[in-house]
């Protein structure tokens, strides 16, 4: 209990943090890193609740971030609807988008499912990129308005939109712990540690990992939404495999499968990849090694290695007074073979 | 008629792994599966809860024809099952494993996961009450909230009951629930298992361990090469010269 | 008809370099279960290891292939010594994005050392043939020829010597080769040494009819990994004939369709193939 | 967003230098990744301007004199990646103006680029970007539509008017086919294919051309980098096409011949007059500077970067602040005048009224072997 | 032939076996005895040279063998049919068979031999010698295993609970195959759970508690313990 009380603390002062962020630092350039960082952030949560939770690695992610980015900006510059009902539009579309390939999707397992959603990524940006007069191709779209008043507030200063994606962002974290603690997210695990066991235990395994996929694309797709707001042009780029590598690096930096993997993981690289721009074209030189030994010496990320850290602690210590008691149940039986019994704490 | 199959049979490929059985399960009873190597016991529980689709032959279940039902549909019917290796979710505590196996019998869904409804609310406390009592009923109370991995074969396999248990099942497949456990705690799982006939369950069970078969069996069915070629009393089977030519040998049951 | 023969000829040729570059990600697949996106980046080696081995030391082409296809296969040693056998017991996911690490390293690499710069290799085969309307260069002849001999070598390698099948047998079990006396080092070291030997071969060839430049591994890593779902993960006929497939639906796609959606029309029948086989072609029974 | 950055903190915030003023120059473009090649000829083209700047002792505005910082940071080609750099240089290095080489790049800056008070030195031929009417932009390149009529009516003389249309897949090669092809047909020509090149995707253009000769073109429209387009040239060789070519601007007949082997290969190709040929002022200084400095053939991507820094620099002069980019604008045709004539590789006379540098432009044609300059029509 | 001394392993700071000491003589069959977990698989595979121990010796015929790699120590004759048998499921019956052999892969008139021995032991296995190992019920996967190990034609065979799964009859056949292996001329160390079974063909026990040997002595002794017998036999 102690330790939940001191976890809530712990939130409550980085949430505090978040708030007071523009305030402490009136630097526009750590503004706008925070805020493009948030929005990656929704978009590996996103990620994370089918990857880490459900245990499906979906490598077209990047493709959904883009096509809602994407349908955000069609449908405000083209269609010319307000904002918000673009927004909300845009997510909607994506997620539907995302319910027809996964009904399809799922019928693959592991790697295949890896492969095929890698495909689909990538045929997303190759239309993205071909369909010159929706899209704007390789020329890109621009002119995508920032977001929309909502009556007294007004997002037009990097401030307001740092303010409108970090509630966004608190958002999306309280719905994935809500989801994660729940016999939802229960069945989720229960889908990525054995789907066969699951499906005997009477588990509709293909409803649920449909549920978890569009749950999952519907985040990315917000993030999208927010990004076009925010950068207000997109490039076919945002769909290619190195979106989908950087989110997945993110990931797996910060610990897969964890609540606060997405968070640590996302400004832990872009820190160290804005530290490395001192050097220029060999930054990947460094960089890359770096994120190669992290993954090797931080298997289970940063988040991960510290929740295994404390679980380790607290089974040794169990293990300790188990050998204990196993001696002293050994005495006893040598004194007089009395029952046997095996108790654990 | 509680289970009953018609003509099963399963091909895989050229081999025959279940050929034309025809076979009742008698309700409240402990019955048991026999038979050598290869003769088809996993493959004929793995037609009875829907893992694999059988070649032809039927299945029914309390009266309703289950044999194109998808697995998941089977366990909400009352079919529940362990498998011959064990096969639990390893990385999540005892209590995480059991509470899963309650799932099926609840509807919340995403939204009141995340609105924590009444309904979530009320189903969660289910599940963890019905976790609770099947834990209690197989004896694993204390180990609630120590990961799977890190138990002894013998209390994985008393897991794997709770799991089966905790979904409310009123027919279980047991498939050699006692290998790999010494005798000491054979005796264990015996009693186990009467007991969750006295509770009203019918039980189905795999084992190679004839002492056990002999002891708790109310009648036995024996596999060959995919046939059935005997069915009885443990007396009738223990004496039935194809069987011991099968199966058995010279032994006498140790 | 003549346009056609040419076209499945030009298909032929971008097929064969495909199904190169995918027997190695394929062979390291199947048996390391890695799937190495920095394969694309040893592609990418080989093509300058051969430009450099030319230029620098003045080799004949066909030797600098040769000193190529032994560098980049110890660089594939040393990938697999440094990175992924640390990393054999992890999920496959960290095998993914430690390859990225890799990836992203050796193309700053290439750049630092040979330059950001596209470059080209001088091959002696640059005659042209033309037979019966159709048209055909030395050099591509030489691609398709000589990833057949390749292919039949490495299918005798794996079928008929022990050492083949010692790389077969690791591929279902580790610890069990490891237990009837297989040195899985050795053999996990092999596998690279092959993988990177096959994909400077393929860059070898490829590369007097495109560019050398550090880029180039985008080129073919995509398809590649394409090509081995389609055939089944860790299958050899699969890779091969995955790569044909995707070859001539490339050829034939841009003519008969669209040059401009010949690439989706390449994913697309890929996507489908798995819609219908979620396991892929030559996927293989078993649980 | 706080303009009007003190020369003191320009002093601190600069890294290099040993003057006692430094005006930091921003970069944003591709270093890293497959496009870096390309970052790094621009990137190259402004730094050797800052460096030849310095060592004469830096420039003298107000009485003052500077240093220039180059501060570059790797984009990836990313537009994202621009616009959180450009935050950074504005922020930490208080950059007047930012190069930057690609048009994503571009537009992602020009959402706050006039809060933010930062001019965008464009190396980029969409027109768009100063269509949007931003101030604070300049569009380096050249327009390629004066090149237009000179190349259709040279070819269609020589060769014929059948045009098969293979340039690069990009924006650039896209809108260039979008400007070529009405005039060429206006002109009576035909276009008997017409699609685009992947170079970073395509493995083999074999394909592509087999089925652009089969419609029997006498004039390929080819373009893109110089290395991949000479390859285009050669393969169209080995399939028998014996046509010309027209050579978008973005590669140049020089690097393509190092790429094939010789002129003869390239017969009837046009294109714009390589920087190594060119007979302006300033160029064959350049040239030489480049290749002793890098080691390689200077391009016009560098070539071009290289006049834009003079031309800031001059315009600072003349508008008499270092940190003022409205006023700087305002200054670009005095700058673009007053760069020293040596210093001129190419010649532009003044901003045209779209924000763009206007060129004169010089073309010429392989013939016979030889690269010979062409009289520009109109 | 078989000697450790002083041996212990641990996993992370989990000590799974403690300060092990035995020794198997030439030809005789030796057998430990055990709960689950006890450690006796784990002791097999330290002996494999798949884990490493922190501490003692393994000596073959004198020879320190405790750092060699698992490849090296089956040259040198030690040979484990592992628990969870490890076979190669897509390689047929055959295949895995010659596999099994690969440590004497030049010599194929051994390799032939021993084949035929070995489906003499299992002729279950020449009929499905074409069937993909993975298909084979769990008893016909154990004979395989068993059979896999004998390829290499070893000096010492290390057998963990060969048994398990297996029908009674089986069960029977199988015990009976490891005597007659054994005065074929090798050397067997075998880990079981059915005591009675394993003691009846046994020469020495070892019995094993929480990584330790708490009981040894000849089968014969054993089997007479009171302790051994109510923990290991059942009544
Ligand atoms: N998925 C499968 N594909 C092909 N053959 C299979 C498959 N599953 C089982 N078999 C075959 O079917 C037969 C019956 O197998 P099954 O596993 O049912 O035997 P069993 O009676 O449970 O044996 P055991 O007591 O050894 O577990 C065996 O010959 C086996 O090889
Ligand atoms: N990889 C591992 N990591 C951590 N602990 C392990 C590991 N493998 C085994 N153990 C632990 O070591 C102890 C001994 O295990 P071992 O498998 O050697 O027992 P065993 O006697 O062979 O049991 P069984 O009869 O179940 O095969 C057990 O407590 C087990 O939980
Ligand atoms: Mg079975
Ligand atoms: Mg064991």
């Amino acid at each position: 209990m102690a330790v939940f009380e001191k976890r809530r603390l712990w939130l409550a002062v980085l949430a505090a943090l978040a708030l007071a962020f523009p305030l402490l630092v009136t630097n526009g350039y750590y503004l706008h890193m925070m805020t493009i960082s948030f929005i990656w952030m929704i978009a590996v949560y996103g990620l994370n609740l089918f990857a880490g939770y459900t245990g499906y690695l979906s490598l077209a992610h990047a493709g959904f971030f883009a096509v809602g980015a994407y349908t955000l900006g069609i449908l405000t510059v083209k269609v010319g609807l307000p904002f918000w009902w673009a927004f909300v539009l845009s997510c909607a579309f994506t997620s539907l988008l995302g319910l027809v390939i996964g009904l399809v999707a799922l019928r693959t397992k592991e790697h295949f499912f890896a492969i095929y959603t890698l495909c689909v990524g990538y045929i997303i940006y190759l239309v993205i990129d071909k369909w010159d007069s929706l899209t704007g191709g390789v020329r890109g779209f621009i002119g995508i308005p920032a977001p929309g008043d909502i009556g007294p507030l007004s997002f037009q200063t990097p401030v307001a939109q740092y303010y409108l994606v970090l509630f966004f962002l608190l958002a999306v974290m309280f719905v994935m712990y809500r989801l994660v603690d729940s016999l939802t997210g229960r069945t989720y695990i229960a889908i990525r540690n054995s789907e066969e066991l699951a499906l005997t235990l009477g588990i509709s395994t293909m409803k649920n990992k449909l549920a978890s996929f569009v749950l999952s694309v519907f985040f990315t797709s917000l993030a999208g939404a927010l990004y076009a707001s925010f950068i207000r042009f997109l490039g076919p780029d945002i769909a290619y495999v190195t979106v989908m590598f950087d989110f997945l690096t993110y990931l797996l930096v910060g610990g897969i499968g964890t609540l606060a993997g997405p968070v640590v993981g996302t400004l832990l690289i872009t820190f160290l990849s804005q530290q490395l721009q001192f050097l220029q074209d060999y930054r990947m030189l460094i960089f890359g090694p770096v994120l190669t030994l992290l993954i090797i010496f931080y298997p289970h990320g940063i988040a991960g290695g510290f929740i295994r850290y404390q679980a380790k602690r607290a089974e040794v210590r169990r293990l300790e007074q188990r050998a204990n008691r196993t001696a002293a149940e050994l005495a006893a039986s040598r004194q007089g073979r009395s029952e046997r019994h095996v108790e654990e704490g | 008629m509680f289970l009953h199959v018609e003509r099963l049979t399963k091909r895989f490929g050229g081999l025959l792994a279940v050929n034309d059985v025809t076979f009742s399960v008698e309700q409240g009873k402990v019955n048991a599966i026999i038979g050598p190597n290869g003769a088809g016991k996993s493959t004929f529980f793995n037609l009875i809860s829907g893992l694999h689709r059988p070649t032809s032959g039927t299945i029914t279940f309390k009266g309703c024809d289950i044999t194109r039902l998808p697995a998941n549909e089977r366990a909400k019917l009352g079919i529940a099952r362990t498998f011959q290796t064990t096969h639990l979710f390893e990385q999540s505590t005892v209590m995480d494993n059991v509470i899963i196996g309650h799932r099926l019998r609840t509807t919340s869904n995403v939204f009141d996961a995340i609105l924590r409804t009444k309904r979530h609310r009320r189903e969660e406390q289910a599940c963890k009450e019905k976790a609770m009592e099947v834990l209690d009923f197989v004896g694993l109370t204390d180990v609630a909230d120590r990961l799977v991995a890190n138990l002894s074969q013998e209390q994985k396999k008393r897991v794997a009951f709770a799991l089966a248990l905790a979904t409310d099942p009123e027919l279980v497949l047991l498939d050699e629930p006692a290998a790999g456990v010494n005798p000491d705690e054979t005796e264990g799982l015996e009693e186990l298992i009467v007991k969750m006939v006295k509770g009203g369950l019918t039980v189905c069970l795999i084992e190679h361990k004839m002492s056990m078969i002999m002891k708790i069996a109310d009648r036995i069915m024996v596999l060959n090469y995919g046939e059935k070629i005997a069915e009885g009393t443990p007396e009738e089977v223990q004496n039935n010269e194809a069987v011991i030519q099968a199966y058995l040998g010279g032994s006498t049951v140790a | 008809m003549e346009l056609f023969i040419q076209q499945l000829l030009n298909g032929l040729t971008v097929g064969s370099v495909y199904s190169l570059v995918a027997l190695g990600l394929t062979l390291v697949y199947g048996i390391l279960h890695i799937p190495n996106f920095a394969h694309g980046a040893l592609y990418m080696m080989g093509g300058y290891v051969t430009l450099t081995a030319m230029s620098q030391a003045g080799l004949p082409y066909g030797l600098a292939i040769v000193v190529s296809m032994v560098a980049v296969g110890l660089l594939g040693v040393l990938m697999e010594r440094l990175v992924f056998y640390p990393l054999r017991d992890a999920p496959p996911l960290h095998d993914k994005i430690a390859a990225i690490g890799i990836l992203l390293f050796l193309e700053a690499f290439a750049q630092y050392v040979w330059g950001a710069d596209y470059q080209t290799m001088p091959t002696p085969y640059g005659n042209v043939i033309t037979v019966f309307g159709l048209t055909l260069t030395v050099q591509r002849i030489l691609i398709i020829a000589s990833t057949v001999v390749i292919m039949i070598l490495l299918y005798l390698f794996l079928k008929k010597t022990f050492i083949g099948a010692s790389i077969i047998a690791m591929a279902q079990s580790r610890e069990g080769a490891n237990l009837v006396g297989i040195n899985t080092n050795k053999v996990a070291m092999m596998t690279f040494l092959l993988s990177g030997g096959l994909a400077a071969l393929a860059a070898s060839l490829a590369s007097p009819i495109n560019l050398v430049f550090p880029g180039m591994g985008h080129l073919v890593i995509l398809k590649a990994f394409v090509i081995i779902i389609l055939g089944g993960m860790g299958s050899i006929p699969g890779a091969i004939v995955g790569g044909y497939i995707l070859g001539f639906s490339e050829s034939l796609g841009a003519t008969y369709v669209s040059n401009d959606y010949k690439d989706i029309i390449a994913f697309v029948i890929l996507v489908i193939i798995l819609t219908v086989k979620p396991n892929g072609l030559f996927a293989k029974e078993g649980h | 967003a706080c303009n009007s950055p003190t020369t003191n903190n320009n002093a601190k915030s600069g890294n290099g230098g040993g003057g006692d003023n430094v005006v930091n120059i921003g970069y944003s473009g591709p270093l890293s990744g497959p496009a870096a090649y390309y970052g790094e000829r621009t990137l190259n083209g402004v730094k050797m301007a800052a460096d030849e700047i310095n060592k004469n002792g830096g420039f003298e505005v107000n009485g003052k004199t500077y240093q220039i910082n180059v501060v570059s940071l790797d984009d990836k080609y990313l537009p994202n990646e621009t616009a959180a750099n450009a935050k950074r240089l504005v922020q930490e290095h208080h950059t007047p103006i930012i190069f930057t080489p690609h048009s994503g790049g571009v537009m992602a800056l020009q959402v706050f680029n006039q809060t933010d008070n930062f001019l965008i030195a464009a190396y980029t031929s969409e027109p768009k970007i100063t269509q949007t009417g931003n101030k604070l932009t300049i569009r380096i390149p050249p327009r390629y539509d004066g090149y237009i009529p000179t190349f259709t009516d040279y070819v269609m003389k020589r060769f014929g008017k059948k045009l098969a249309v293979l340039p690069t897949a990009t924006q650039y090669g896209k809108d260039w086919t979008e400007k070529l092809l009405p005039y060429w047909e206006k002109q009576g020509g035909e276009v008997v294919y017409n699609t685009s090149i992947d170079f970073t995707k395509d493995t083999d253009f074999f394909t592509i051309i087999t089925n652009a000769l089969k419609e029997k073109p006498d004039v390929l429209f080819i373009g893109g980098p110089s290395e991949p387009t000479a390859k285009v040239v050669k393969q169209a060789r080995e399939l028998g096409f014996k046509g010309g070519f027209i050579v978008m601007d973005q590669a140049k007949l020089d690097e393509m011949k190092r790429v094939v082997g010789s002129y003869e290969m390239l017969e009837g190709a046009i294109g714009v007059m390589p920087l190594v040929e060119s007979k302006e002022p300033g160029a064959p200084q350049f040239v030489e500077n480049y290749r002793a400095k890098y080691n390689a053939e200077a391009s016009s991507e560098s070539a071009y970067n290289y006049l834009a820094l003079y031309a800031f620099v001059e315009a600072m002069k003349a508008a008499g602040t270092v940190d003022d980019p409205a006023a700087i604008r305002e200054h670009m045709n005095e700058g673009l005048k007053n760069i020293p004539k040596d210093k001129q590789v190419y010649v532009v006379p003044k901003v045209g009224d779209d924000g763009g540098f206007e060129s004169k432009i010089i073309v010429a044609a392989v013939e016979n072997g030889k690269v010979v300059p062409i009289e520009l029509k109109k | 032939m078989l000697e450790l001394t002083n041996v212990s392993v641990r996993y992370g700071s989990f000590t799974a076996i403690r300060d092990v000491t035995f020794f198997v003589k030439p030809g005789e069959i030796a057998v430990l005895l055990g709960a689950n977990g006890a450690g006796k698989s784990t002791l097999f595979r330290t002996i494999s040279g798949l884990h490493k121990p922190v501490q003692g010796e393994i000596r073959l015929d004198g020879e320190r063998i405790d750092s060699l790699p698992p490849d090296r120590i089956v040259q040198r004759g030690i040979v484990q049919c592992a628990e969870g048998r490890k076979l190669f499921v897509r390689m047929s019956v055959y295949e895995n068979l010659l596999m099994g052999a690969y440590v004497h892969r030049k010599d194929k008139e051994g390799i032939r031999r021993s084949l035929e021995h070995v489906y003499e032991l299992f002729p279950i296995l020449h009929e499905k010698r074409n069937e993909p190992a993975g298909s084979l019920s769990g008893g016909q996967q154990q004979m395989l295993a068993i059979g896999r190990a004998l390829m290499s034609r070893p000096a010492v065979l290390l057998l963990d609970e060969p048994s398990v799964g297996l029908a009674p009859l089986i069960v029977e056949q199988m015990f009976a195959t490891i005597k007659q292996i054994n005065q074929e001329g090798t050397t067997i160390l075998l880990a079981e759970q059915n005591a009675h079974a394993a003691l009846s063909i046994a020469h020495h026990g070892y019995v094993f508690e929480n990584g330790t040997i708490v009981a040894s002595g000849t089968a014969e002794e054993l089997l007479a313990n009171d302790d051994v017998r109510k923990a290991y036999i059942g009544t």
